[in-house]
């Protein structure tokens, strides 16, 4: 390990089989169930879900920040060649705020709301570059105008509720900047607000991701926002990851109908209006007692006996960054086989005169 | 807002105190109905001209509300040759105000420490054990944890004096009175550190405690700096609104170690059906309490910059 | 831009409900302020049409949808449904007129009340309203519940928490047909339902718009769902119109700038779809004092002189397609 | 006092908020039993051959003097002139337990109803109601108890009436809050656009929403109304007649001799008084987290 720089030869992150489950009273929440993937320097991944699919609770496992009781949590977690599973959060802290930090969904409610501006962002600088309280203020001030905040100097002294929410939101972003991390996580960071100020939250996210050569883990249910903002995507369904891929090749090549279905089942702009959209029957899976063999199974419209009793594993395609996990993956011949059979069956219906 | 309040309220006292009670028979017992004797009846007279009784309500109000704010507070009814209710007031009420302070304080002071640790650990087994103990406490009536203490400390122990005297040097009396404060401050004290646990719990739930966190700062600060102040909001609110409750402690726990103050003076005054010195010291506990809460208010504004403006 | 104005009413038998010059205002507590959430807005809507109305929090557009059920009435202005004026009707006839109005509100959950089974929260309307015997209320709503697609047999032992948010949804819609209404106003009834659900429920809202013949009227922040869903497309800001034409013409040729950045912002979900929003600055001003002019003018990268002091008007630029800006981007 | 004792919260994915459903557990339904329990033992106590709680009981044979120590013959022992505690106790926790209930049912009719009507029709309505109950929670309760029985007799009504009094305020307070809070909850609006009436809505829609949680508060109440009457009592300015346990309590404990020589005379009613109001409050404490936690999961 120390004759060769693990930071030229390793990824930054290389998550393997991490499991992160909650023990309830109801039994166990399996909310993240063996999770794998690395992350290259400067790259950035987006991680796509519907809710209950585990993906906030992968990035907080990551990052160490989820409470102790009640909590199960294995596999490993290589930061920079070093392993955290394990550390303890004394050790953590000094990754916190430093190598890796967060940015949450709501801005309304991530910031103290009695703490003036200023104090929240000088907080970690002092803590961990040792910073005096004027330098500290200093590049407080910097941070704000680098996240475009227009009179950075007075709103150092404002509390949070005098900002607007997207103002908030930058806010957040300098925080999470503040000592310079090399992974940023961005949990659905977005959601919270209006469609003209997502816009320039995503890109002012990019360009400091590409300007402090960071990498990024982009959390969200919306697929539009991972489009145009990453390098890589997965897409976790119940807890896994079922397929992941190079932005532009999922979105040209999916391999795994789940991912297939949820593309059919958002409403485009270049559609004309009125075009039926596909959907999803049924619900997400009970992650106290997930399915037996694929999770998406009981929904998938190309399920067989097979992916009732077994689980697919991840199997690589010829693109060796896209991994998928299906049997019967899009394009395979029983996936036609039966897409047949479904189109057959839908005729016989509409001609049938049944609604 | 406030000053009505103060009004209805000292309005609604006097009226309670004339309409549903009858002074006339407090003052002179059976001999106010009395009216045929000619000699009761110029007594009544008399009374009736000496305590305005003879007048409409309203305007005794009006006069009595005038002589309240000046200070004076009429005679006493009942016993010829005592001092006026004002002078009683102002032997009795420092006690009653050193009382209530020592309590608050204490109940604070015990209360914060506490639910920090208890909210730090919420669900484990030391929060568990502490939540039984407030249970127990909450359950205990004030004058019978008062007789429970007094028996402990005072009668086995000896730790405290059994009695207040007025003559005593003055460490001595404080020692008497601290016992009594004890007694009205631990229900209080659970009570506050019920509600600051829970805030805190929730607080701590809170997004921007996650983001601290993810800022790498350190268990005690995120505690201290970040998660209290946002949870002292109804926290303040409730120690300020429960001095009704501790003045109603105090009523009991006056009687129980046998301190001469305001709460156990109106004990006495109802059981002596003294309504002069009834109506002040109830109207002053009332005044006193609405002052409090309207401070309570203020204090509140200054403290959470959401509501400030 | 941001504005007023009448240009767009069709003058046409079939015109169902007609909406003049709404005003909604709140007062804000203790300040003597108000909120001018929705300041003059007109449209109206035919038989068997789909009207969106699109717009970002704080746009007036839920106010405008429960203004016209009188939920609260509004400051002034006229509805007329059917022939029937909707703001000077008494309370009695306006809890009739309710009946041929329908709501779908954004939280399927706390649309619905807790303690109450899901077949008599869909039960309940024909109670208040006497309908039917007993049976034929039966045979109704086991009906409506099963083209909504819900059990009834499950509907009537379970409590809606029981069911998930997108079977709240469909319970809730269920609830607003059973009376038989003319129309339904939708308000941001997918927004909180995950994008495979949300799917189901458009479908859902289509369908059951052919079946029954309803007109409706969806409102939502979410350009490409109102899209999907409308015939035609309203586009608000700051309690004022700014454009109204088909959907389709509405996204393809936006003529207003707001819409046409908000059209730009909205993320497709497709890598090959550069995604460059255009610059727009800052963020919605507080309705409580918002801008002379054009509202939109503080924000607008086309801004002039003239949209500071004039207010525009709605006028046609193309057929059927309607703007509210002194310099519109196409046509 | 590890550093990994900080709760946060791992509620992002509504199935895990869903599976954090609480049991309602033992401990309630042990506090439940006890109350019933008590209140049998107070109904049946005039025949269940008890000793006479007015009785002397003074020991002729033996050597000592009253108050005589507990033994089987006297459970609880007796008090300075020979009565039985054990009888007398039974017997105070009558009046007690109908104060109790009957002023939190007087308080819950009252304040219960005036604080949904002042929720759910807002307005001058609501600043006329919500300025009475300012009014009475001006005086701290015990202050404004002292002083409605000073004024009135001390009868079992006077006295359940003038706790009942006190309860309005609390009560008619929570009622509003949460009046208002479920009038802003959509189901309300979607019953009043199917053209539901005010009553209707109130009756169906809001009374099952807002009362359920708020039978929690009886329970908790119904103790505050204990220990109420028990201080009045204590003070001797209860119920003129009859024995309560407060009373018990003021006997036991009038004197520092009293105390210090015979304990149990104070000291057994205390324990029943302690029991009771812990049951009750648990049992309150219990039922509303219970109730809370369905509530917020919905």
């Amino acid at each position: 390990m120390n004759d060769s720089d693990p930071r030229t030869t390793t990824p930054l992150l290389e998550v393997s089989d991490l499991k992160t489950y909650f023990r309830t009273e109801r039994g166990t929440v399996k909310a993240v169930d063996g999770v794998s993937f690395s992350l290259q320097r400067g790259q950035s991944l987006g991680i796509v879900g519907e809710s209950g699919s585990g993906k906030t609770v992968l990035s907080r496992s990551i990052m160490g920040l989820l409470g102790r009781t009640n909590l199960f949590r294995e596999g490993s977690i290589k930061f920079n060649g070093q392993e955290l599973m394990g550390l303890s959060v004394k050790e953590m802290r000094s990754i916190w705020g430093q190598e890796m930090s967060m940015i949450f969904q709501d801005p309304m409610t991530s910031l103290n709301p009695v703490m003036k501006i200023g104090r929240q962002i000088a907080e970690p600088l002092m803590l961990h570059l040792g910073m005096n309280k004027s330098e500290a203020r200093l590049t407080a001030e910097k941070l704000l105008t680098d996240v475009r905040i227009p009179e950075p100097q007075r709103r150092l002294n404002q509390y949070p509720h005098e900002l607007s929410g997207g103002m908030r939101q930058r806010v957040m972003i300098a925080i999470a900047l503040a000592c310079g991390p090399t992974l940023l996580f961005a949990d659905e960071p977005t959601t919270a607000l209006d469609v003209t100020v997502q816009a320039e939250i995503l890109q002012l996210i990019n360009e400091q991701r590409v300007d402090r050569n960071m990498s990024l883990i982009l959390v969200t249910h919306n697929i539009g926002v991972v489009a145009g903002n990453t390098d890589v995507i997965a897409v976790m369904y119940g807890g896994k990851i079922v397929e992941k891929a190079p932005t532009k090749t999922l979105f040209s090549s999916y391999k795994m109908p789940y991912t297939e279905a949820l593309m059919r089942s958002i409403p485009k702009l270049r559609q004309a209006s009125h075009t039926r959209l596909a959907t999803i029957p049924g619900r997400p899976p009970d992650m106290v007692n997930p399915p037996l063999g694929c999770n998406f199974a009981p929904r998938c419209a190309y399920a067989r006996p097979k992916c009732l009793v077994e689980e697919p594993e991840l199997t690589v395609t010829e693109n060796p960054e896209h991994v998928y996990a299906c049997f019967y993956p899009v394009g395979s011949p029983e996936y036609h086989e039966r897409k047949l059979e479904l189109s057959q069956r839908s005729d016989l219906l509409s001609t049938g005169g049944q609604n | 807002m406030a000053i009505l309040l103060l009004l209805s309220v000292s309005a609604l006292t006097f009226g309670a105190m004339n309409v549903l009670g009858d002074p006339l028979f407090n003052i002179l017992g059976p001999l106010a109905g009395d009216v045929n004797n000619p000699k009761s009846a110029a007594l009544i007279e008399e009374v009736k001209v000496k305590y305005d009784l003879d007048k409409p309500l309203p305007v005794r109000y009006v006069k009595w509300l005038g002589d309240f704010v000046t200070g004076d507070m009429g005679v006493q009814f009942s016993t010829d040759g005592q001092p006026p209710v004002s002078g009683l007031i102002k032997e009795r009420i420092p006690r009653t105000i050193t009382l209530l302070i020592m309590a608050q304080l204490l109940a604070v002071m015990i209360s914060i420490p506490w639910a920090a640790i208890t909210a730090a650990r919420a669900g484990k087994r030391s929060d568990k054990i502490s939540t039984m103990n407030s249970f127990f406490l909450l359950a205990m009536p004030n004058f019978a944890l008062a007789i429970l203490l007094k028996y402990i400390f005072s009668l086995k122990l000896g730790w405290f004096p059994l009695t207040y005297k007025a003559i005593d040097p003055y460490f001595e009396r404080l020692r008497q009175i601290f016992l009594a404060a004890v007694t009205i401050a631990l229900p209080a004290a659970a009570v506050y550190q019920r509600l600051l646990r829970t805030d805190l719990i929730t607080t701590l739930q809170q997004d921007f405690i996650l983001m601290a966190r993810a800022k790498g700062l350190s268990r005690s600060r995120v505690i201290f700096r970040h998660a209290i102040r946002p949870s002292m909001f109804s926290f303040i609110t409730v120690v300020g609104l429960n001095t009704g409750g501790l003045i109603g402690g105090s009523i009991v726990v006056e009687t129980v170690f046998r301190i001469p103050g305001i709460g156990s003076s109106l004990v006495e005054s109802v059981l002596r059906e003294d309504f002069p010195v009834v109506l002040a010291i109830v109207m002053l506990i009332a005044l006193a309490f609405v002052i409090i809460n309207v401070l309570v208010d203020i204090l509140y504004s200054i403290i959470d910059p959401r509501v400030r403006r | 831009m941001a504005g007023t104005g009448k240009a767009h009413l069709r003058n046409s038998p079939d015109v169902l409900l007609s909406v003049n010059e709404l005003v909604v205002e709140f007062p804000v507590a203790r300040t003597g302020l108000k909120v001018n959430a929705v300041s003059g807005i007109s449209f109206d809507v035919i038989k068997g049409e789909t009207l969106g109305i699109v717009g970002e929090s704080g746009c007036g557009k839920s106010t405008t949808g429960r203004a016209i059920m009188q939920l609260p009435a509004p400051t002034s202005g006229s509805i007329d449904f059917n022939g029937q004026e909707l703001t000077t009707l008494s309370k009695d006839d306006m809890r009739d007129a309710r009946t041929k109005i329908q709501m779908i509100f954004q939280d399927p959950i706390s649309s619905l009340n807790p303690r109450r089974k899901v077949r008599d929260i869909v039960l309940e309307p024909l109670l208040v309203w006497k309908r039917g015997t007993q049976e034929e209320r039966d045979i109704l709503v086991n009906k409506i519940l099963e083209d909504v697609g819900i059990d009834p047999q499950r509907a009537a032992e379970s409590y809606p928490h029981q069911f998930s948010g997108g079977q709240c949804q469909r319970i809730s819609i269920a609830r607003s047909l059973v009376l038989d209404p003319q129309m339904i106003i939708c308000d941001e009834p997918v927004s909180a339902l995950d994008v495979s659900v949300q799917a189901q429920v458009i479908n859902l809202l289509e369908d059951l718009k052919a079946k029954y013949g309803l007109t409706l009227i969806f409102i939502a922040h979410d350009l490409a769902v109102v899209k999907s869903i409308s015939d035609r497309v309203l586009v608000m800001y700051l309690g004022k119109m700014c454009e109204l034409a088909s959907s389709d013409d509405l996204y393809a040729r936006p003529s207003h700038p707001y819409t046409n950045i908000l059209v730009d912002s909205i993320p497709e979900p497709d890598p090959e779809v550069i995604y460059a929003p255009t610059a727009v600055m800052g963020e919605p001003p507080s309705p409580i004092n918002p801008p002379a002019g054009c509202r939109f003018n503080p924000r607008c990268p086309n801004v002039q002189d003239r949209c500071r002091v004039e207010e525009p008007e709605m006028r046609e630029i193309a057929p059927a397609h309607f703007v509210a800006c002194h310099n519109p981007l196409t046509y | 006092m590890s550093e990994e004792t900080i709760i946060v919260s791992v509620s992002p994915d509504t199935e895990i908020n869903a599976a954090i459903r609480k049991k309602i557990g033992w401990g309630f339904w042990l506090a439940i039993s006890w109350v019933i329990f008590i209140t049998l033992l107070a109904i049946l106590a005039p025949y269940l051959h008890l000793k006479d709680p007015r009785g002397y009981f003074i020991d002729i044979d033996g050597s000592g003097r009253p108050p005589y120590g507990p033994s089987f013959e006297h459970w609880f022992g007796t008090d300075k002139d020979a009565r039985d505690i054990f009888s007398r106790s039974l017997h105070g926790a009558r009046i007690s337990l109908i104060v109790g209930f009957s002023a939190i049912t007087f308080g819950f009719i009252v304040g219960g109803t005036l604080g949904i009507i002042a929720g759910y029709f807002r307005g001058w309505l609501d600043k006329m109601i919500s300025f009475t109950f300012i009014i009475l929670l001006s005086f701290p309760s015990l202050v404004l108890a002292i002083m409605l029985t000073a004024l009135l007799n001390r009868s079992l009504f006077t006295i359940s009436m003038i706790l009942g009094i006190l309860s309005i305020a609390p009560v008619g307070r929570l009622a509003r809050a949460s009046t208002l809070q479920f009038s802003d909850r959509e189901f309300v609006l979607a019953a009043r656009q199917i053209g539901a009436s005010d009553s209707r809505i109130i009756l169906r829609e809001l009374l099952p929403n807002v009362v359920i949680p708020m039978s929690a508060l009886a329970l908790l109440g119904m103790a505050v109304a204990i220990v109420a009457e028990g201080g009045l009592a204590f003070l001797g300015l209860s119920v003129s007649q009859g024995i309560t346990w407060g009373s018990l309590i003021q006997i036991g404990s009038d004197s520092a001799t009293t105390l210090e020589k015979a304990p149990w005379i104070a000291f057994f009613p205390i324990l029943l008084l302690f029991l009771t109001v812990l049951s009750l409050n648990f049992a309150g404490d219990r039922l509303r987290s219970h109730l809370d936690v369905k509530e917020s999961s919905l």
